[in-house]
C-alpha cells in the first residue's frame, strides 16, 4: 500500500516471554480467572462420579465425607466464587439491554446478574438441603 | 522551588549500529510541576542529546502519536505528568508488542493495515444525493456509537493486549472498536460486509477478554466492551433464527 | 532513472490534503494520486481543532450575512468574490462530511446543529461536541481508505518542489523510516501542509506546524501573501498553549479580569465574549499592561468562567474542555474558572493562490492553512478554517484533476539531476556535516521568543527592526549547527533542522511584511500606526524571495464586490 | 495484504464461543452453591444434604427434571472450561493450542464429558416421578 513497505529497514522485536502475566497485577488476575476452569472442571467430574456411584446400588453407598474431599472443595470454592464474580461483572459490560428505548446502565445489569445468582443459589440450596434427611 | 532533578531512562536503538536496544540515562531539571514526560524528552532532545528519536505533535492528548511505555505502562507521554513519578526515576521504552524502528519509535504499518481492513467508512446500499441534505440522526442515535468514535489510534491498547503480543495476526482492540463504531451508526449498512473480517478466527474470537486494553485507553473507548458486544451480536445473528440480519 | 509517477501529488495529510485527494479521484477515478505526509495523516494538526466548522444551513441564516461577517472580520482585506463563493460551497461540504460519517452534533429533529461563534452574527458553526477537527479528520481519513487510487507515503518529509520548465512536477521527499531520498513525480502538485505556529514560542499549534509548504513554494519562486496577518487566539492555557475553544465563549462563558469584571464591555460592548479574536486578544493584552490581569507562575492570565452553564451543558457540549482542564491544569471547569491568555493560533497568510487553489507556478496548487486564497484577510473568523480546508481542498483537487487531463508527464532526466542535487545539498548541510557547535533547540527557542516579542499581538517599527536583526543573526548561527544524529533511520534531528530552516525563512517573511504595512488592520496592530489606512493599504502584501535577506514586496488590490469598507466596530 | 481474499465468518468459532459463554454463565450461577452445600457443609455435617443418604439421593436422581438439570449443569460448563484451558495454553506460550487438532482435543473432551454424563444419568437411577 504505502511505498515504504519495500524499503523496510531492520527492526527489533522484543520477545514476549511466557512469564508476561507476572509483570502486572491485572494480567495475573486475568490468568487466575482463566485458571478457575481447572478446579471447577475437576469438581464437576467429582459430582459426576458421585452420581455414577449412586447407580451401583445401596449396599456400597457411603456419603461423601472424606477430609481430603472437604479440603479439595474448600480450595475450589474461592475459584468458583472468583469465576462467578468476574463473569457476572463482565457480563454487565457486554450486555446491552434496552428498556423503553433507553439503554440500561451497566450497573443495573450487573446488579440483576448478581441478584439472579443469589436467587439461583437459594433455590438450588433449598432443594439440596430440603430433600436431605 | 529548590532545583529539583529527575532521572529519565530512555530506550536507544539504532538499527544501523545496535543489535538490540539499551537504556540510556539522563538527569534533567524538573523545573515545573506542569511538566509531562514528553517535555522531559523534548528537554533532552533540545539540550542534551539531539539524536533521541520519538514521535509527537499536538501535546494535548488528541493526535495519538506520543504513546510510549512509561514505567511499564502504555501512556500518552504528553499526558503523563512527571510529578506523579518524582522522585522515582522514569523509564521510557517504546510501545510493547510492536517492532522497534528506532529509539522510541515503533513500526505501525501493521496497525494501519488493520484499520483499513475493517472498512472504516460509511457503507450504504444506496447513497443519498448531496442535494437531499443530511441523514437525520438523533443525539440518542449518536450515543449508540459515540464512545467508540473517540479512538485517536494511539495504539496503547495494542501495546497492552497480550493476545496481540503473542500473535500479531490478531485484529486487535482499536480496529474492532472502530468497526463497531460504524456498525452502530444509524447511517451505516455495512455490518454484513465487515463481518468476514470481524468474525474471522483472527478477529473477535481471538480476544480472551484480558481487558487491559480498556484500562490503558486514554480516551475511554473501552475496546474490550466493543469486542465482547460484537461477539454477542454476531453470535445472535446466527443463533436467533431471524436475529438481527438486516 | 525511473521515479514513482502519479497524476496528482498531494503534500499534506490534513483536512485540506485528504479532501483534495478525494476530490481528484472523484473527479476522475482513473487518476493516480500520491499523498505525501510527514506524519501519519490522522496525526495532522487538524485533529486538534475543537470548536466547529461554519456553514449556512439553518433557514434563518443567509449567505449574505456569512459573507458579510467574514469580510468585516477580515477587516476588509478578504477578496469578496472568494468569500461569496466560499459561503455557498461550505454547506455542501458540511453535508458531504455528514454523508461520510462525521458525527455532527444534532438538533432534536435530527438535523445538524449549530452554535454561536466569535464574529458570527448568528448560529452557524456546526460542531461535533468539542472535538470537531478530530472527528472531521478521522472521517475524511477513514473515507479516503476506500479509494485504492490514493497511494499514501506516510512519514515522508518533502524537502523541495521539483520544477521543470516553469512547471511543478513533484517533490523530493525523505522516507523517514529508511532515510532514503525519493523523487516523487506528478503532473500536478497540491500543497496542503498546514500552518506555521511553531515559529512562535507560545502557540496552540503542534510540533509539526512549521510552515514547510510555504517555505517550499517560496523557494520555488511563488509569492507568500499577507504573511503579517498572524492570528492570536484569546484563550490558550498558560504554559502549554493548549487551546480552550472559542465555543466556550459561544456557549456562554465569561472572560473576567482580576477584579472579577467582564472587561470586554470596554472594548466590544455589543458583542462582549463573542467579539472577534484579534480585538479580544488586544483587549486582554491591554488589560495585562494596565495591571488588571492575574499573575501566575506562567505569566499573566485572565479567567474564562463557565461555572454558570452547569454540569449538564458542559458535559454535552464541552466534554473535551473538561477533560483538558482536569488533565492539564488540574481543575474541574464545572467548579473552577479556567486560566487563559492570548496565544498564537493561526496563519491567515500563505502561498499565493486563487479561488481554485491555482498558484502562479504552473502545476502547483495550494489549499488549507498553508494557502492564502483571499478568504481570511486580516483576521480569520473562528470556524471558517475547517470549512475553508474542505471547500478549497476540494476546489484545488478538482482543478488539478482537470489540469492533468491535458498536461504531459514530467520527463525524468532533469528530475534525476534535481534529486541528485537536493540529496547532495542535504547531505552536505546536515548529514555529512562535520563540526558546528550550535544546538538546533537553542536557535529554535531564541527565534520563537524573539517572534513572540517582536511580531506578537502589538507591533512597532523598533520591535520589528530589532526582530529582523535577531533573525539575521540566528540565520548565521544556523549555518553552524551541530547534528549529533548520524543515523539514516528515523532521524528526527535532521527533520528538526530542516523544519527550523523553513521556519527561519517564513519568520523573515512575516517580519518584513509586518514592517512594511504601516497601518493597523485585523490581526496586524501597529502601536505606531494605530489606524487602518484604506487609501494606502487596502491591498494584499505579496512577498517574493530574493538572494538578499529581505524579501521583495509587492502589493495587490483587494477585490471588492458588494461590501464597501466601513469602520470595524462591534 | 492477505485479508483482501474473501473471508467468511468463522462459524465454528462462533459456535464454540456461544457454548463457552453459555457454560460460563451457568458455571457462575450454579457451581458455588453446589460446592458449598455438597462439598463443604454436607460432609461437615452442618446441614442435611440430599446426597448424605442413598435413598434421598437416588430418588432425586430419578426425577427427569433433575436429570436434565444435572446434564446441563455438568456438560455445558465443560465447553466453557475447554475454551478457557485451550486459551490458557495459548497465553502460556503454546500457540499450537490454537490449531485445529487442539480444538478437536479440547472441544472433543467437552463432548465426551457430555456423552458420559448422559450415559451416567441414564444408567444411574430409573426415571421416576416420585
Ligand atoms: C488548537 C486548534 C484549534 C482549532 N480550532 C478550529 C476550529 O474550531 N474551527 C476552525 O475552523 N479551525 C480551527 N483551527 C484551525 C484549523 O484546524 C486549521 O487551520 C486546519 O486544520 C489546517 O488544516 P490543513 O489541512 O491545512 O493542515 P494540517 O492539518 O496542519 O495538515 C498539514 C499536513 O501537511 C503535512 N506536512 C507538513 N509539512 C510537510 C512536509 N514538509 N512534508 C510532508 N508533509 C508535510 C503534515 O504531515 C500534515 O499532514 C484550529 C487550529 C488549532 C491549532
Ligand atoms: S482504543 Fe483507546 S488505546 Fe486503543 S488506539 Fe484507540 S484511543 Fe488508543
Ligand atoms: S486486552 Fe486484548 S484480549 Fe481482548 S479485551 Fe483487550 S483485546
Ligand atoms: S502529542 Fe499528540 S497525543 Fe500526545
Amino acid at each position: 500500500m504505502s511505498a515504504e513497505a519495500e524499503t523496510a529497514t531492520r527492526t527489533y522485536r522484543p520477545p514476549m516471554g511466557a512469564g508476561w502475566w507476572t509483570r502486572k497485577g491485572h494480567y495475573f488476575w486475568y490468568m487466575v480467572r482463566e485458571f478457575t476452569a481447572l478446579p471447577l472442571a475437576l469438581w464437576l467430574l467429582w459430582l459426576l462420579y458421585e452420581i455414577q456411584r449412586a447407580g451401583r446400588g445401596p449396599s456400597g453407598y457411603y456419603p461423601p465425607n472424606s477430609t481430603a474431599f472437604v479440603i479439595f472443595s474448600a480450595i475450589c470454592l474461592p475459584f468458583a466464587l472468583y469465576h462467578s464474580f468476574t463473569f457476572l461483572k463482565l457480563a454487565g459490560v457486554i450486555l446491552r439491554v434496552k428498556l423503553l428505548d433507553k439503554p440500561l446502565a451497566s450497573g443495573v445489569i450487573v446488579a440483576t446478574m448478581f441478584g439472579t445468582w443469589l436467587v439461583a443459589s437459594v433455590v438450588v440450596g433449598a432443594v439440596l438441603i430440603g430433600f436431605g434427611r | 522551588m529548590a532545583d529539583k532533578r529527575i532521572t529519565i531512562r530512555a530506550t536507544r536503538f539504532d538499527p544501523e549500529k545496535d543489535k538490540s536496544p539499551r537504556l540510556q540515562s539522563y538527569d534533567i531539571p524538573f523545573s515545573d510541576d506542569s511538566m509531562v514526560v514528553l517535555d522531559a524528552l523534548n528537554y533532552i532532545k533540545s539540550h542534551v542529546d539531539g539524536s533521541l528519536s520519538y514521535r509527537w505533535s499536538c501535546r494535548m492528548g488528541i493526535c495519538g502519536s506520543c504513546g510510549m511505555t512509561v514505567n511499564g505502562t502504555p501512556k500518552l507521554t504528553c499526558s503523563a505528568f512527571l510529578r506523579d513519578y518524582w522522585p522515582r526515576s522514569v523509564t521510557v521504552t517504546p510501545l510493547n508488542n510492536f517492532p522497534i524502528v528506532r529509539d522510541l519509535v515503533v513500526d505501525m504499518e501493521d496497525f494501519m493495515h488493520k484499520l483499513k481492513s475493517i472498512k472504516p467508512w460509511i457503507i450504504r446500499k444506496q447513497e443519498i444525493p448531496l442535494g437531499a441534505g443530511e441523514h437525520r440522526q438523533t443525539m440518542d442515535q449518536i450515543g449508540e456509537f459515540r464512545q467508540f468514535s473517540q479512538c485517536i489510534n494511539c495504539m496503547l491498547c495494542y501495546a497492552a493486549c497480550p493476545v496481540y503480543g503473542l500473535d500479531n495476526e490478531f485484529l486487535g482492540p482499536a480496529a474492532i472498536a472502530l468497526a463497531r463504531r460504524y456498525n452502530l451508526d444509524s447511517r451505516d449498512q455495512g455490518t454484513k460486509e465487515r463481518l468476514p473480517m470481524i468474525a474471522h478466527p483472527d478477529g473477535i474470537w481471538e480476544c480472551s477478554f484480558v481487558g487491559e486494553c480498556s484500562v490503558v485507553c486514554p480516551k475511554g473507548v473501552d475496546p474490550a466492551k466493543a469486542i465482547q458486544q460484537t461477539k454477542l451480536d454476531t453470535t445472535m445473528r446466527f443463533v436467533l433464527p431471524y436475529g438481527n440480519r438486516e | 532513472m525511473d521515479f514513482e509517477s502519479y497524476d496528482v501529488l498531494v503534500v499534506g495529510g490534513g483536512l485540506a490534503g485528504i479532501r483534495a485527494a478525494i476530490a481528484v479521484v472523484e473527479a476522475n477515478p482513473r487518476l493516480k494520486v500520491a499523498m505525501v505526509s510527514k506524519v501519519y495523516p490522522m496525526r495532522s494538526h487538524t485533529v486538534s481543532a475543537e470548536g466547529g466548522a461554519a456553514a449556512v444551513l439553518r433557514p434563518e441564516d443567509s449567505y449574505e450575512t456569512h459573507a458579510f461577517d467574514t469580510i468585516k472580520g477580515s477587516d476588509y482585506l478578504a477578496d469578496q468574490d472568494v468569500v461569496e463563493a466560499f459561503v455557498r460551497e461550505a454547506p455542501i461540504e458540511v453535508i458531504q462530511m455528514e454523508h461520510w460519517g462525521c458525527p455532527w452534533s444534532r438538533e432534536p429533529d435530527g438535523k445538524i446543529s449549530a452554535r454561536p461563534f466569535g464574529g458570527m452574527t448568528t448560529w452557524r458553526t456546526c460542531f461535533a461536541a468539542d472535538k470537531t477537527g478530530f472527528h472531521m479528520l478521522h472521517t475524511v481519513f477513514q473515507t479516503s481508505l476506500k479509494f485504492d487510487q490514493i497511494h499514501r507515503h506516510d512519514e515522508a518529509f518533502a524537502t523541495k518542489l521539483l520544477v521543470e520548465d516553469g512547471r511543478c512536477v513533484g517533490v523530493v521527499a525523505i522516507d523517514m523510516r529508511s532515510g532514503k531520498f525519493d523523487a516523487i513525480t506528478a503532473k500536478a502538485v497540491i500543497l496542503a501542509t498546514g500552518g506555521l505556529g511553531r515559529v512562535y514560542a507560545f502557540t496552540t499549534n503542534g510540533n509539526i506546524c512549521t510552515g514547510d509548504g510555504m517555505a517550499l513554494a517560496y523557494r520555488a519562486g511563488v509569492g507568500l501573501k499577507d504573511m503579517e496577518m498572524v492570528q492570536f487566539h484569546p484563550t490558550g492555557l498558560p504554559f502549554t498553549g493548549i487551546l480552550i475553544t472559542e465555543a466556550v465563549r459561544g456557549e456562554g462563558g465569561y472572560l473576567t479580569n482580576k477584579d472579577g469584571e467582564r472587561f470586554l464591555k470596554r472594548y466590544v460592548p455589543n458583542k462582549m465574549e463573542l467579539g472577534p479574536r484579534d480585538i479580544i486578544s488586544r483587549a486582554m493584552t491591554t488589560e495585562f499592561e494596565e495591571g488588571r490581569g492575574f499573575e501566575g507562575a506562567h505569566g499573566k492570565y485572565m479567567h474564562l468562567d463557565v461555572r454558570h452553564l452547569g454540569e449538564a451543558v458542559i458535559d454535552s457540549k464541552l466534554p473535551f474542555m473538561r477533560e483538558l482542564g482536569r488533565e492539564f491544569v488540574g481543575i474541574d471547569i464545572v467548579h473552577d474558572p479556567i486560566p487563559v491568555r492570548p496565544v498564537q493560533h493561526y496563519m491567515m497568510g500563505g502561498v499565493d493562490a486563487d479561488i481554485s487553489g491555482v498558484t502562479p507556478l504552473a502545476g502547483l496548487y495550494a489549499a488549507g492553512e498553508c494557502a492564502n486564497v483571499g478568504l481570511n484577510g486580516g483576521n480569520r473568523l473562528g470556524s471558517n478554517s475547517l470549512s475553508e480546508c474542505l471547500v478549497f481542498g476540494a476546489a484545488a483537487g478538482r482543478q488539478a484533476a482537470d489540469y492533468v487531463s491535458s498536461a504531459r508527464a514530467p520527463g525524468s532526466n532533469p528530475v534525476g539531476a534535481m534529486l541528485k542535487d537536493e540529496t547532495a545539498r542535504i547531505e552536505a548541510a546536515y548529514l555529512d556535516k562535520k563540526g558546528g557547535d550550535e544546538r538546533i533547540g537553542a536557535i529554535r527557542e531564541e527565534m520563537q521568543l524573539a517572534m513572540d516579542v517582536g511580531a506578537g499581538v502589538f507591533r512597532t517599527r523598533e520591535g520589528l527592526e530589532k526582530l529582523t536583526k535577531q533573525l539575521g543573526t540566528l540565520r548565521d548561527r544556523f549555518e553552524k549547527i551541530k547534528i549529533e544524529d548520524s543515523s539514516r533511520t528515523f532521524n528526527t534531528e535532521l527533520m528538526a533542522a530542516m523544519e527550523l530552516d523553513f521556519m527561519l525563512e517564513v519568520a523573515d517573511v512575516i517580519t518584513y511584511s509586518a514592517l512594511a504595512r504601516e497601518e493597523s488592520r485585523g490581526a496586524h496592530s501597529r502601536r505606531d500606526y494605530p489606524e487602518r489606512d484604506d487609501a494606502k493599504y487596502l491591498k494584499h502584501t505579496v512577498a517574493f524571495r530574493t538572494d538578499d535577506i529581505s524579501p521583495r514586496l509587492e502589493y495587490r488590490d483587494v477585490r471588492i464586490t458588494n461590501f464597501k469598507p466601513q469602520a470595524r466596530t462591534y | 495484504m492477505t485479508e483482501q481474499v474473501a473471508r467468511r465468518p468463522a462459524l465454528a468459532h462462533l459456535f464454540w464461543w456461544f457454548m463457552f459463554s453459555q457454560g460460563g454463565v451457568l458455571a457462575a450461577l450454579l457451581i458455588p452453591v453446589h460446592i458449598v452445600v455438597q462439598g463443604i457443609l454436607g460432609p461437615l455435617g452442618v446441614v442435611k444434604v440430599v446426597d448424605r443418604h442413598y435413598d434421598t439421593w437416588i430418588s432425586i436422581l430419578g426425577n427427569p427434571i433433575v436429570k436434565l438439570y444435572l446434564l446441563v449443569l455438568i456438560s455445558l460448563p465443560f465447553f466453557h472450561f475447554a475454551h478457557r484451558l485451550r486459551y490458557l495454553l495459548v497465553d502460556l506460550g503454546v500457540p499450537a493450542a490454537k490449531s485445529f487438532p487442539a480444538q478437536v482435543v479440547f472441544y472433543g473432551a467437552a463432548i465426551l464429558v457430555t456423552l458420559v454424563t448422559i450415559w451416567v444419568l441414564l444408567t444411574t437411577a430409573p426415571i421416576s416421578l416420585g
